[in-house]
């Protein structure tokens, strides 16, 4: 059962106890940000270009204007002084277009925004969106990266006719020594398509302004509300400390509420100009054409290795489609994808070139895994091909070029320094879960058969709790404040926006076992910079990692302030703290956790040094990244009359450092896994040659659905990271990262009969059927 | 998206090469055309209201004939945009004399954009496709 | 996501429903495909007429060795109906594979085959069943067999003014199987291909073969000639790989992100077998 | 143009005058003021608004509120009895069958309209019938355990 009987003494760290935040949820009370209803709220709806290039000749907005209930129309001439959006990630001779609020006289993607209306209802705002009228002269667009790299291909910004954003190169140890002494050097050309966060609530935003205290209130489904404030009141131009970002409940984010987008400053804009409130929702197929997307990586690998299988090097020419404008992290997610690059291996030669490049499309940014499932996916499929290659069994080699438990902290060739691991663990964890040795001997009997039986590994490890400060754009600390009411109820604001991950749960289960008292008297408080210090956000698997340990040590410095007055009102100098109480550990007086707290409100007696209040904030600044690692295992059989593959099993062994909640930990990985899953088999966001975005509803970007997932057997190993008190290291993305290249390295191996070595995800039934039947070679 | 198929007008090329090139029966033909107005050579401003199914819009735009190759080939293109997206076809449209009778052969794209290429995805091919034979079956009954 | 205005009625009597259609009103039955259209301002109909409130549209009856079935009764309706699960299973089985449980609750029988979406389940049955069709106007009824109300891709024999009323298919006794089998496009739940087949054994002959085709094409159509390769055999699993083969014959495939031309063909015959395979099996 | 219509909304009698393009789920969250149900696409895919309607359930996105003229509709905000919550809702919070939350309340309708078709559903069966509601978050693994949870619990309910 999910909900064991807790006593007060128990540890609640390391227990499956249901979710704090559930009931909201369960009942439909929880407040999204579309259900904000405010008096005289406004409705905007977005004018966007159907086209992927296109100069704007002019627009006519005035019958739009002239529907009753139109209040106003903005299009980018009355904008262009508000600030571009931001781009945050930077890199040497990084080509940064200026990115209006809405377009001026040229638009660069599906989807750009051109106009606004604003209405006092939802649906005239939209009657009059179809009445303003743009004048479009087409022009030629390029969607696909490399073909954007041709000469002669069309200029996304006519600035710059190469299309190349950037350009970055990374070097480890001797890469041309270690090919050179190489057996066998095996390349493949692999990517990683576009994909489509979907979160299942689309964007919004709800702009207050309260122009007789300058005040804007922007309500926003974000990930980040402190960097929104930022760099909104940036955008505006109006002073930080009168902008409030609130996030309301957030549905789902995944990367693609990572990020300050045109909207939020543009419904700031609007609430400014007509001094009401205004709300803009985004629709499903604005999602999909304007929010941003994932992955768009092609990758030129090259693997030497020893003929026993030690790898001994990795060349990388990465090409990354950037779509046409930087959102906030861009340029940043392929490089991230180079420093993860050697994954769990101990090689220490590398180089990669990384080009970043414009296309016709919406950009791509952080979207689950944000590079590391790219690096993944590459570096777990090259070894399978390498193993392959030398006839080898995919865990051999594996365990011959792990990293070992005692090599940490281990440096590798990008430079990183991994915290603790034991990667074989996990794997033989899962080999004995599947029974491998079985399994190859049914294999053996599947393919006497005539059946496709496939038995895919990875072995993954990834880079979390994003992270040190100067690894990040904006800041990679977090912070806490935790205060304890007079009558000892305790309220925590993390600086961390919980959108999902469970974090009013587990960080009560922490404050709990810190200070000794129910969990129920203990609030998480998030996601309002009216309410919480500023803090960074949830993203990069940092929660708990990071703004978990800033939680621990405001705790600590709590318990040294309690731990004062109780000495005091004991009258002892010998005193812990334990169970919610001071104990005087001579005479074993006790004096409770409330009356203490009380004391120290009534301020009738202070220890010495010491000020009223019992409130503690905490900025934690970590050391370094936590590394997760694990092994997923997956069997597949593909019908060969079709192509289709099925799931047989799949066996997930995370390691993700110290578990806070088991039950939360198994959602993150089912939901990582069911991400991963879309990636390898079904979803791609495709746009044809034009710049159209065909995929371009749910109808036919398919995400998985219950029947398309298999049963997930999920289980850990634990191996505490260094870096932090709590040994906890973040679990948000692994499941995605474990998962996509275990699937395709199954499928490659069901379909070994016929000699594939590679196949590019999405792994559709066509593509497969293809190599069955007409031995094509994806 | 490609698109290419063949049809058999029952008449005499050079008189097949002309009736395709008669803004008088281009309009008649084509589906859902209100109006085709010569605004230069071999060039039409064109009203049209498809419908298909319950689905339909009003699409502005242009008829033009260019590489005219009388009575062997020409080629065709027809753009239109409306609220709901813009659309361009062009195809070069090959007539080979059979006899009495004119085989065409049309090869070309067809583009789309905006809703309907957004959601539109597994429709367009048949429906482009259905378009172009109505276009021909209307053309085949006033040819005679 | 927000339609254009309209103007919208809800008749109890088809007579009046019947008045206002002549007079250029657009029938809602179910709204399954209609709604997100206008939601999208694909399509933005002046006057909708509401069909669901008449209750002479929605029945399920047997009637002279035939099954009736009113054009306003849903998927689920026939899906989870007793006489249509026993005396033509075949129609429950295609019913039960329609999208999801809540469009199966609002999407009706009439509506979607007025649609003729030409990746939609229920021709391919409608197909193999030779179902009749009852279409009604303000000026009369008639009816149609189905092949000939499938014209092109959305396009069917219904004329201005007109409905489905009432869609007929057979009894079925013990000597006839019959399975719907379908590849299906996983975002959409639409088919890729979708086959229905119907065979009837007698003194271990397969005395009747229909089987539809759904998704292929441009519409739905009866494979006629698999049909006739099949007649007269035992139906053995290399009658069937036969047949199969030729279930497409001379129709043109189409072609979308989801499944090439060629992919299609060759699906379409996989999964001609497997119909008629099942088919074969659920003769008693 | 504006037309009367009088409805039951968890069990209590309402009457509007609404626009009939006006869709049932912005009645339902606009006028009525049931946030709960939450609209997720526009293609009557993602069931994030699903309600029933007269004991089926549907999505409120693709019905006009004019349609649901006469009709009996429970939301979300219906399920709780007297301050207890239904069992499937509670099946939901035990098992973890949630993380963001944004498709919970039309998923939990879908799953009790799935155990009252079909009490003692397979894990298949309950993945096939929730193909009309989509979750980004869960991997539906908590979600088929939540229905089994709720279908368990209320087989002992009722033999009780």
């Amino acid at each position: 059962m999910a909900t064991p009987t807790i006593t007060k003494t128990d540890k609640l760290v390391g227990k499956r106890i249901r979710r704090r935040e559930d009931p909201r949820f369960i009942t439909g009370t929880a407040t999204y940000v579309d259900d904000i209803q405010m008096p005289g709220m406004q409705h905007a709806c977005i004018v966007r270009s159907p086209y992927a290039a296109a100069r704007i000749k002019g627009i006519n907005t005035k019958p739009a204007l002239e529907t009753p209930g139109v209040m106003a129309v903005f299009t980018g001439v009355d904008v262009k002084d508000v600030g571009p959006v931001p781009c945050g990630a930077s890199l040497p001779g990084l080509r940064v277009p200026h990115h209006y609020i809405l377009a001026q006289d040229r638009v660069y993607f599906v989807g750009h925004p051109v106009a606004v209306v604003v209405a006092s209802d939802r649906y005239i705002a939209r009657d009059a969106a179809d009445r303003v009228e743009v004048d479009w002269d087409p022009l030629p667009a390029v969607a696909d990266p490399e073909k954007a790299l041709e000469p002669g291909a069309p200029a996304v910004h006519p600035e710059w006719p190469d299309n190349t954003a950037f350009t970055f190169h990374q070097d480890g140890g001797d890469v041309a020594k270690a090919f050179a002494e190489a057996d066998v050097v095996v390349k493949q050309r692999i990517t990683s398509q576009r994909l489509i966060p979907t979160a299942m609530e689309t964007r919004g935003v709800v702009a207050d302004w309260r122009s007789g205290d300058k005040a804007l209130t922007i309500y926003s489904s974000t990930q980040v509300p402190h960097l929104m404030r930022t760099l909104v009141a940036q955008m505006l131009g109006h002073p930080e400390n009168r902008v409030r970002v609130s996030t309301p409940a957030v549905g789902g984010g995944f990367g693609s509420k990572l990020n300050v987008y045109a909207e939020e400053a543009l419904m700031g804009f609007i609430a400014m100009k007509i001094d009401k409130p205004v709300k803009w929702i985004e629709s499903r197929r604005e999602n999909f054409l304007c929010t941003i997307h994932g992955r768009g990586h092609v990758d030129y690998l090259e693997l030497a290795a020893k003929k026993d299988g030690t790898i001994l090097g990795l060349k990388l020419k990465l090409i990354q489609d950037l779509g046409a404008y930087h959102q906030l992290l861009t340029p940043a997610i392929p490089t991230l994808s180079v420093l993860m690059m050697p994954g769990v291996y101990k090689f220490a030669n590398i180089s990669a070139d990384v080009i970043g490049v414009f296309t016709n499309c919406v950009p791509t940014d952080a979207y689950r895994g944000a590079g590391r499932p790219e690096a993944t996916h590459a570096i777990e499929r090259m070894v399978d091909i390498l193993a392959l290659e030398l006839n080898m069994d995919p865990t051999e080699i594996r365990l011959k070029n792990f990293v070992g438990p005692d090599e940490f902290p281990y440096a590798t060739a990008t430079g990183l320094s991994y915290d603790s691991g034991d990667y074989a663990k996990p794997l033989h964890k899962a080999l004995e879960i599947v029974d491998y040795k079985k399994l190859l001997a049914s294999q053996q009997e599947a393919r006497s058969q005539g059946r496709l039986m496939g038995i895919g590994i990875s072995t993954y490890g990834e880079i979390c709790a994003m992270g040190p400060s100067p690894a990040t754009p904006a800041g990679g600390w977090e912070s806490a404040t935790v205060q304890i009411d007079p009558s000892g109820k305790v309220t925590i604001m993390t600086g961390i926006s919980i959108h999902g991950q469970g974090e009013e749960t587990t960080f009560a289960q922490i404050a709990a076992d810190e200070l000794g008292v129910d969990i129920d008297d203990i609030l998480v408080l998030h996601g309002d910079t009216a309410i919480v210090q500023y803090g960074i956000g949830t993203f990069g698997s940092r929660g708990t990692a990071i703004g978990g340990t800033a939680l621990y040590f405001a705790l600590q410095e709590l318990k040294t302030k309690i731990k004062k007055f109780g000495a005091m009102l004991l009258k002892s100098d010998d005193i812990s703290f334990a169970n919610g109480e001071c104990v005087d550990n001579k005479t074993g007086k006790t004096v409770s956790f409330a009356k203490i707290a009380g004391a120290s409100y009534r301020a009738l007696k202070l220890p010495p040094d010491t000020d009223p209040g019992l409130v503690a904030t905490h900025f934690w600044e970590p050391p370094n990244f936590t590394f997760p690692f694990g092994a997923h295992i997956v069997i597949t059989e593909i019908d060969r009359e079709t192509g289709a593959v099925e799931i047989k099993r799949y066996v997930a062994v995370d390691d993700c450092g110290k578990i806070i909640n088991p039950l939360i930990v198994d959602g993150q990985v089912h939901g990582g896994v069911a991400q991963g899953l879309g990636q390898a088999l079904y979803e791609h966001g495709v746009y044809d040659e034009t710049g159209q975005l065909v995929s371009g509803e749910l109808m036919d970007y398919a995400i998985p659905k219950a029947s398309m997932m298999p049963w997930i057997e999920s289980s850990h190993t634990e191996t505490p990271s260094p870096v932090n008190p709590l040994g906890v290291k973040g679990v948000g993305e692994a499941g995605t990262i474990g998962c996509s290249p275990a699937v395709v390295n199954s499928v490659v191996n069901a379909l070994k009969p016929f000699g594939v070595r590679h196949i590019d995800m999405p792994l559709t039934s066509e593509k497969i059927w293809k190599i069955i039947h007409e031995g094509a070679q994806a | 998206m490609k698109i290419n198929g063949s049809y058999v007008l029952p008449v005499p090329q050079e008189r097949a090469y002309t009736l395709l090139q008669d803004p008088e029966i281009l309009q008649q033909c084509m589906p859902g055309i209100d109006s085709l107005t010569r605004v230069g050579q071999d060039e039409y401003d064109m009203n049209m209201k498809l419908s298909i199914a319950s689905m339909g819009g009003l699409f502005a735009g242009k008829v033009r004939i260019t590489d005219q190759n009388p009575p062997a080939n020409f080629r065709l293109i027809v753009e239109g945009t409306g609220k709901i997206g813009f659309m361009k076809g062009e195809g070069l449209m090959k007539l080979d004399p059979n006899g009495e009778t004119t085989a065409v052969t049309y090869e070309g794209d067809v583009q789309v954009g905006g809703t309907i290429a957004a959601v539109g995805q597994r429709l367009i091919d048949s429906t482009s496709k259905m378009l172009i034979k109505k276009f021909f079956d209307k053309l085949a009954t006033i040819s005679h | 996501m927000i339609p254009q205005s309209f103007e919208y009625a809800a008749p109890a009597d088809l007579k009046d429903a019947l008045n206002q259609i002549a007079a250029g009103a657009k029938p809602l039955a179910g709204g399954m495909s209609l709604i997100p259209m206008m939601k999208l301002r694909l399509a933005a109909p002046e006057t909708l007429v509401d069909l669901g409130r008449i209750p002479s549209l929605n029945y399920i009856h047997e009637e002279g060795g035939k099954l009736h079935i009113g054009a306003m009764t849903t998927h689920f309706q026939i899906e989870s109906s007793p006489l249509v699960r026993s005396r033509c299973p075949l129609l429950a089985e295609a019913a039960g594979n329609i999208g999801d449980v809540q469009v199966r609750n609002m999407g009706t029988i009439g509506g979607s085959t007025a649609h003729a979406d030409p990746s939609a389940d229920y021709p391919a049955s409608l197909m193999a069943l030779e179902a009749q069709i009852t279409l009604v106007s303000a000026k009369g009824s008639r009816v149609i067999g189905v092949e000939d109300f499938f014209v092109d891709t959305f396009t069917t024999a219904l004329e201005d003014g007109e409905i489905i009323q009432d869609i007929v298919v057979p009894v079925e006794d013990s000597s006839v199987g019959a399975s719907y089998q379908k590849m299906v496009q996983p975002a959409s739940g639409f088919a890729i291909v979708g086959v229905a087949a119907r065979l009837r054994i007698s003194g271990g002959k397969a005395s009747l073969a229909r089987i539809g085709v759904t998704g292929f094409g441009p519409k739905a159509f009866r494979a006629k000639k698999a049909e006739s390769l099949l007649e007269g055999t035992a139906a053995s699993p290399s009658d069937i790989e036969k047949a199969a083969a030729a279930v497409a014959d001379g129709v043109e495939s189409s072609s979308d992100l989801h499944a090439s031309a060629g992919y299609r063909g060759h699906m379409v015959k996989v999964y001609a077998a497997r119909a008629l395979t099942i088919a074969f099996s659920r003769v008693s | 143009m504006k037309r009367k219509i009088s409805l039951i909304i968890n069990g209590k009698p309402r009457t509007d005058e609404v626009e009939p393009r006006l869709l049932l789920i912005h009645y339902l969250r606009e006028i009525v003021g049931h946030t709960g149900p939450h609209i997720g696409c526009e293609t009557s895919i993602c069931g994030a608004c699903t309600v029933t309607v007269n004991g089926n359930a549907i999505k409120s996105c693709t019905m006009f509120a004019v349609q649901a003229e006469g009709k009996q509709i429970v939301t979300i905000e219906g399920l709780a009895a007297n301050g207890n919550l239904h069992p499937m809702q509670e099946a939901f919070w035990n098992e973890h069958g949630l993380q963001c939350g944004f498709c919970t309340p039309g998923m939990i309708i879908a799953c009790r309209q799935l155990l009252e078709r079909n009490p003692n559903p397979t894990d298949e069966e309950i993945r096939h019938g929730l193909e009309g509601n989509l979750c980004r978050c869960t991997g539906y693994q908590h979600i088929v355990n939540a229905v089994k949870a709720a279908a368990r619990a209320t087989s002992i309910g009722s033999a009780a």
